[in-house]
């Protein structure tokens, strides 16, 4: 199975969201980097085998993985029950909160003010999902899909948007980097906890056991934090849901 | 009147006319002959002030046409040029072909228009030919067609310029007849053609054009019958 | 062998989500054929003419509209006019990136459509006193327009094809965007995007045939 | 005055990506070349239960949009569990894609010969193929270049949609350093440059040599 | 000799030859003449294979042209033909254009091939244009070169298809006087033609093509001096 294909080929190839920081982003030499990319490192020191990035903009993610040009998705996938029809989760190895990230001006503070602006966010992602369901719902105010997440932020920038939803961790490290003028973020938006997981193919039993446990130590022997302390800084989310069994 | 005094028309380093004078009268026909090149095509363009001059002065009923001011779009419409190819607007019919410059030019209604066009496609024997196109007609058809053209903007003056040479044989005789017609109705016409017994019957002078000038003017009888100069019996003989 | 399953059942339910994409392609596709024709006019005469930033003008157009990928282009109507605060919302930036695009085709279309025009027609039409813009617009243009109709059909056809690049600006309403969407949602790839392609398929078939009976109808001579 | 935080590096890697564009390029356009031109060829001799079926498929190809190619040949190969990169796929798409042109413009140089001409070359003792491959191909050649000058063009620029199936070419390198960076206008500026300089010189050259030829004949 | 036994030949439900039967000798120059639309070229391309026949049997040689076994690449190496139009490969220079055959058919070395089409090429009187595209030849140019090209295979037969119908006519005269040469030098010839004169100065016999039949054949002195039927005579008083 896919699992003894990968040890076989000495190679693992994880497919990466590289303009997500910090989850995933590229350093001044255009080398991948973040908490996904060391993710992906252990899982391949793990298996024994050389980790090899695979550049996946948002929504090709789960394509990447089903028209195999990747073993597995390191790629902070939300586990919605639609997607689990095309493609096997593993257990969450990372949970994200949403927060709203405006310019200065736009004198939005509340998820409540969104209602009738311009909003956007990455296609396909949680949060975009969400989003779009609302603004749909409110009626008035318009919502675009971008195809990468740098799109947004320009987006945003320029003006095209006034607002987005993002996830607490990127939306910090793009106002820490100080690349955007005037980008601030403006409180939480109520959704719940976006709990993000490793994917794999659906039939691959095998592999999405080895995933499971792979999370579970990372956990367990501290480097889950450690590499949150590193990429993310503050305390490190619990990564189990309250009253059920996973 | 058309009054030519000296043109002079040059196509860059090129003289093609070299100081040609002419006086046509009202009702008069004129028919010039010449070589191919000889600049005849050249004249009348220059005549309706299709191609500006170099020197001299072109009047017409007194109207310098390369003066400053001079409004040659009105000055056309007293002018008729039916070319020797190429005149039918392929995409109109023949009526509207007819119709379009008493309409867009002279601002006639639809309705005057189409009167019109139908009375003179009617007189040069097109009249069952109206909602037909250009290229359903043959070549002799085509010119009749665009001698209607010229005629509904009722001109005083109509340029010919080898209306026939481009018709095979068997038609040329429909659109000589047509002229014919025209000139008996007492039409004032410059007549540009190769069919030299034509202009002998029909013209009142008769003008022999040889590299950008007027070699000899006069009756016809004495132009073609009795040719002086030794072009003019050269090309005449050439020809007949 | 293959252990994919299709599920052509929930794909099929979002057929009618699907033509409402379409419709708004097509209507992009049209939209920015009347756009580019008249700015093909215009840049087709520049072309030609002896005004030197008229000219400059025209060819810059043409050749950066030849030259570059559309989808370049697109992106920079949304985002490269974003950064000079000019926002255009992503329809009319999709709009006016193939708008650009095809009248810098359409250009070099139509200078070829009046060259192979005899210039004795418009010799014969000032002849009849037509001014030299009556005679352009009477005489010159219907029948230049005979002649590049093959050409604007099959231009026509690129431009329906040009709108699936919307979907890189943010635009959810066309058929390649709807298609995304729904893919983005459930990962059914396959499904989704063959579906477009049919619809594309049709469309395009569709712009031709209608065309060839415009054509028909228009061109009788 | 003017401040970018553009390094040589990067501009090294848009000319990395400009080198993918190229060689995506330089295999798509060698492989439709080839295969439309065996296509032109059925297109323009063979009987029409060969001739219908490679028109239809040719013309599918031709009114589908190429990213919605791109996507469903890559997925679809997945399904089917091919093992190859989408650089293959990339290349195969618009090798076909290519073809699909390819071969009208071949059709329209073949059948652009006059009958008269092939026939003299049969009256004169030539072969079918000796007909085919010194007189029909070296005019059909004539007619067809500046159309395939203008494909392989298109072709070059169409490319950019490769940047779906996840390959690093021109316009994503450019779009990933616009990420980095933040300056969007000046970077796609470059790339638009370096897409121009890429393709103008071509584009001229095709002028130039259908000029020639038109002189000669 | 070239036998053609009640030859038959449709194309879909046209019949264009009705049963056409004809000998030519060795040695022997044969005109045809006829209006258009009769057969004549048809019947030259059923000679050398260039079109299937239904009916009949043609003999180059004692060889069924059209029999199954036939190696018709062979056989038409022995009859060269020149048509009345498009001959030339526009992208060979004219030497190319000689060079050609004699290489890819016979198979002979550039240098052979080369000796033998600069031959052919000075004997038509184009010794002088051997590296100038075809483009830039003069339509008589064009023609006399073709009639080198074919020349080159060393044919026994030469058939000419109107070889000057196409041409302006100051450039006839050349081409005419080419094939006058070629007679004179013992070519065995069929010649289409419409230059009723130069048939009969040249040929040894005439053949008149009506719809599809030979109406009238023999000496030129009788088919065209002195024509029994009405059609003949019809005919020739419409060219002459
Ligand atoms: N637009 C032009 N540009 C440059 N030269 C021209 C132009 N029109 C005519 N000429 C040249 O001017 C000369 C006179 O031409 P024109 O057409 O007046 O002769 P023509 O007497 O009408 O001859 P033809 O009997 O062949 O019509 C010719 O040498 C021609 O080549
Ligand atoms: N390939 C073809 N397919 C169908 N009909 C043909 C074909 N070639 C010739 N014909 C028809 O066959 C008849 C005889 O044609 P052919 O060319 O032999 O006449 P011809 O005597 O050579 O006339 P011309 O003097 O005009 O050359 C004509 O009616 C012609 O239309
Ligand atoms: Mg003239
Ligand atoms: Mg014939």
């Amino acid at each position: 199975d896919k699992l003894d294909d990968i040890i076989a080929s000495g190679v693992l190839r994880c497919a990466v969201v590289l303009d997500f920081p910090p989850m995933g982003s590229r350093d001044e030499k255009n080398q991948p980097v973040g908490f996904d990319v060391d993710t992906c490192n252990d899982l391949a020191k793990a298996l024994g085998v050389k980790a090899e990035i695979v550049e996946t903009p948002f929504p090709d993610r789960i394509p990447a993985l089903v028209s195999d040009r990747a073993d597995v998705g390191v790629a902070s996938t939300s586990d919605t029950l639609e997607r689990a029809k095309t493609v096997g989760f593993s257990i969450p190895y990372f949970a994200f909160k949403m927060v709203i990230l405006t310019r200065e001006e736009t004198g939005i503070n509340t998820y409540e003010n969104l209602k009738g602006k311009k909003t956007g966010s990455t296609s396909g992602t949680f949060e975009a999902i969400a989003l779009e369901k609302d603004v749909k719902a409110w009626g008035g105010g318009s919502f675009r899909p971008y195809q990468t997440q740098a799109d947004v932020f320009l987006a945003l920038s320029q003006g095209q948007i006034d607002a987005t939803v993002v996830t607490n961790t990127v939306a910090h490290a793009v106002v820490k980097s100080g690349k955007y003028k005037g980008f601030v973020v403006k409180g939480d938006a109520p959704y719940v906890t976006d709990y993000v997981s490793l994917i794999g193919l659906r039939q691959e039993q095998g592999l999405l056991n080895y995933l499971n446990l792979f999370v579970n130590q990372q956990v367990r022997t501290g480097r889950y934090k450690e590499l949150f302390e590193k990429w993310v800084g503050g305390e490190a989310p619990d990564l189990t849901v309250k009253g059920v069994y996973y | 009147m058309i009054e030519l005094k000296d043109v002079r028309k040059s196509f860059g380093s090129l003289e093609v006319l070299k100081g040609v004078s002419l006086t046509v009268q009202k009702g008069e026909v004129l028919s010039v002959i010449g070589g191919s090149g000889s600049g005849k095509s050249t004249m009348l363009m220059c005549i309706n002030g299709l191609e500006p001059i170099q020197g001299g002065q072109i009047l017409v009923d007194g109207i310098d046409v390369h003066a400053r001011g001079t409004d040659l779009n009105k000055l056309r419409q007293k002018i008729g040029i039916v070319f020797q190819q190429w005149n039918a607007f392929p995409h109109l019919t023949v009526l509207e072909n007819v119709m379009l410059a008493p309409r867009k030019v002279l601002g006639k209604s639809k309705r005057e228009a189409e009167e019109i066009a139908v009375k003179q496609l009617t007189h040069v024997g097109l009249g069952e030919k109206l909602k037909v196109y250009p290229s359903k007609l043959s070549g002799g058809q085509q010119q009749r067609m665009a001698i209607a053209r010229a005629l509904a903007m009722s001109p005083d003056y109509m340029l010919f310029d080898e209306v026939t040479s481009a018709l095979d044989p068997q038609l040329v005789g429909e659109v000589l007849d047509t002229l014919k017609m025209l000139s008996e109705e007492g039409m004032t016409m410059i007549l540009v053609t190769h069919e030299i017994r034509f202009a002998r019957d029909v013209s009142d002078r008769v003008a022999f054009f040889h590299k950008g000038l007027i070699h000899e003017i006069g009756a016809p009888e004495q132009v073609i019958g009795n040719p002086q100069k030794p072009e003019t019996i050269d090309f005449l003989k050439s020809v007949l | 062998m293959l252990n994919y399953t299709f599920h052509w059942r929930p794909a099929l339910n979002a057929l009618p989500d699907m033509l409402g994409g379409a419709l708004v392609s097509l209507q992009i596709a049209v939209l920015s054929m009347v756009i580019g024709v008249v700015f093909a006019v215009f840049l087709a005469l520049g072309r030609q003419s002896n005004n030197k930033l008229f000219y400059g003008f025209s060819t810059g157009w043409v050749e950066l509209a030849r030259n570059t990928p559309a989808l370049f282009q697109v992106y920079m109507t949304y985002f490269g006019l974003g950064s000079f605060g000019i926002q255009l919302d992503s329809y009319v930036a999709l709009l006016a990136g193939i708008a650009f695009n095809n009248a810098g085709y359409l250009a070099e279309t139509f200078r070829g459509g009046l060259r192979a025009i005899p210039h004795t027609q418009t010799r014969a039409a000032r002849s009849l006193g037509m001014s030299a813009p009556q005679a352009f617009r009477l005489i010159v243009l219907p029948q230049m327009f005979r002649i590049v109709f093959y050409p604007m059909t099959n231009q026509m056809v690129w431009a329906l094809l040009m709108t699936s690049l919307g979907v890189t600006v943010g635009l959810n309403t066309d058929l390649t965007g709807v298609t995304q969407d729904l893919n983005v949602r459930t990962f059914r790839t396959f499904e989704y995007f063959a579906i477009a392609a049919i619809i594309y398929y049709l469309l395009a078939k569709f712009i031709t045939l209608s065309s060839r009976l415009f054509a028909w109808r228009l061109f009788r001579y | 005055m003017f401040e970018t935080s553009l390094t040589w590096n990067d501009v090294l890697f848009l000319l990395q990506g400009a080198g993918t564009t190229l060689t995506i390029t330089f295999w798509a356009v060698l492989g439709g070349t080839i295969l439309g031109m065996l296509f032109g060829l059925a297109r323009a001799t063979a009987p029409w239960w060969l001739n219908a079926p490679i028109g239809f498929v040719l013309d599918i190809l031709r009114s589908v949009p190429l990213l919605i190619q791109f996507v469903l040949a890559n997925s679809f190969k997945s399904i089917l569990k091919l093992n190859v990169t989408a650089f293959t796929v990339g290349c195969v798409v618009l090798a076909l894609y290519t073809a699909a042109y390819c071969a009208e413009i071949v059709r329209g140089g073949i059948l652009a010969v006059p009958p008269t001409t092939r026939r003299a070359a049969r009256s004169l003792g030539m072969t079918y193929t000796q007909d085919l491959t010194n007189i029909v191909f070296p005019i059909a050649l004539r007619v067809a270049l500046p159309s395939w000058i203008g494909l392989t063009l298109g072709v070059m620029k169409d490319t950019a949609l490769v940047l779906w199936i996840g390959i690093v070419e021109l316009l994503r390198s450019s779009q990933i350093l616009v990420t980095r960076l933040q300056e969007p206008l000046f970077i796609l500026s470059i790339a638009g440059l370096i897409y121009f300089l890429m393709s103008f010189p071509i584009a001229r050259l095709g002028a130039r040599l259908e000029k020639r030829w038109r002189e000669n004949d």
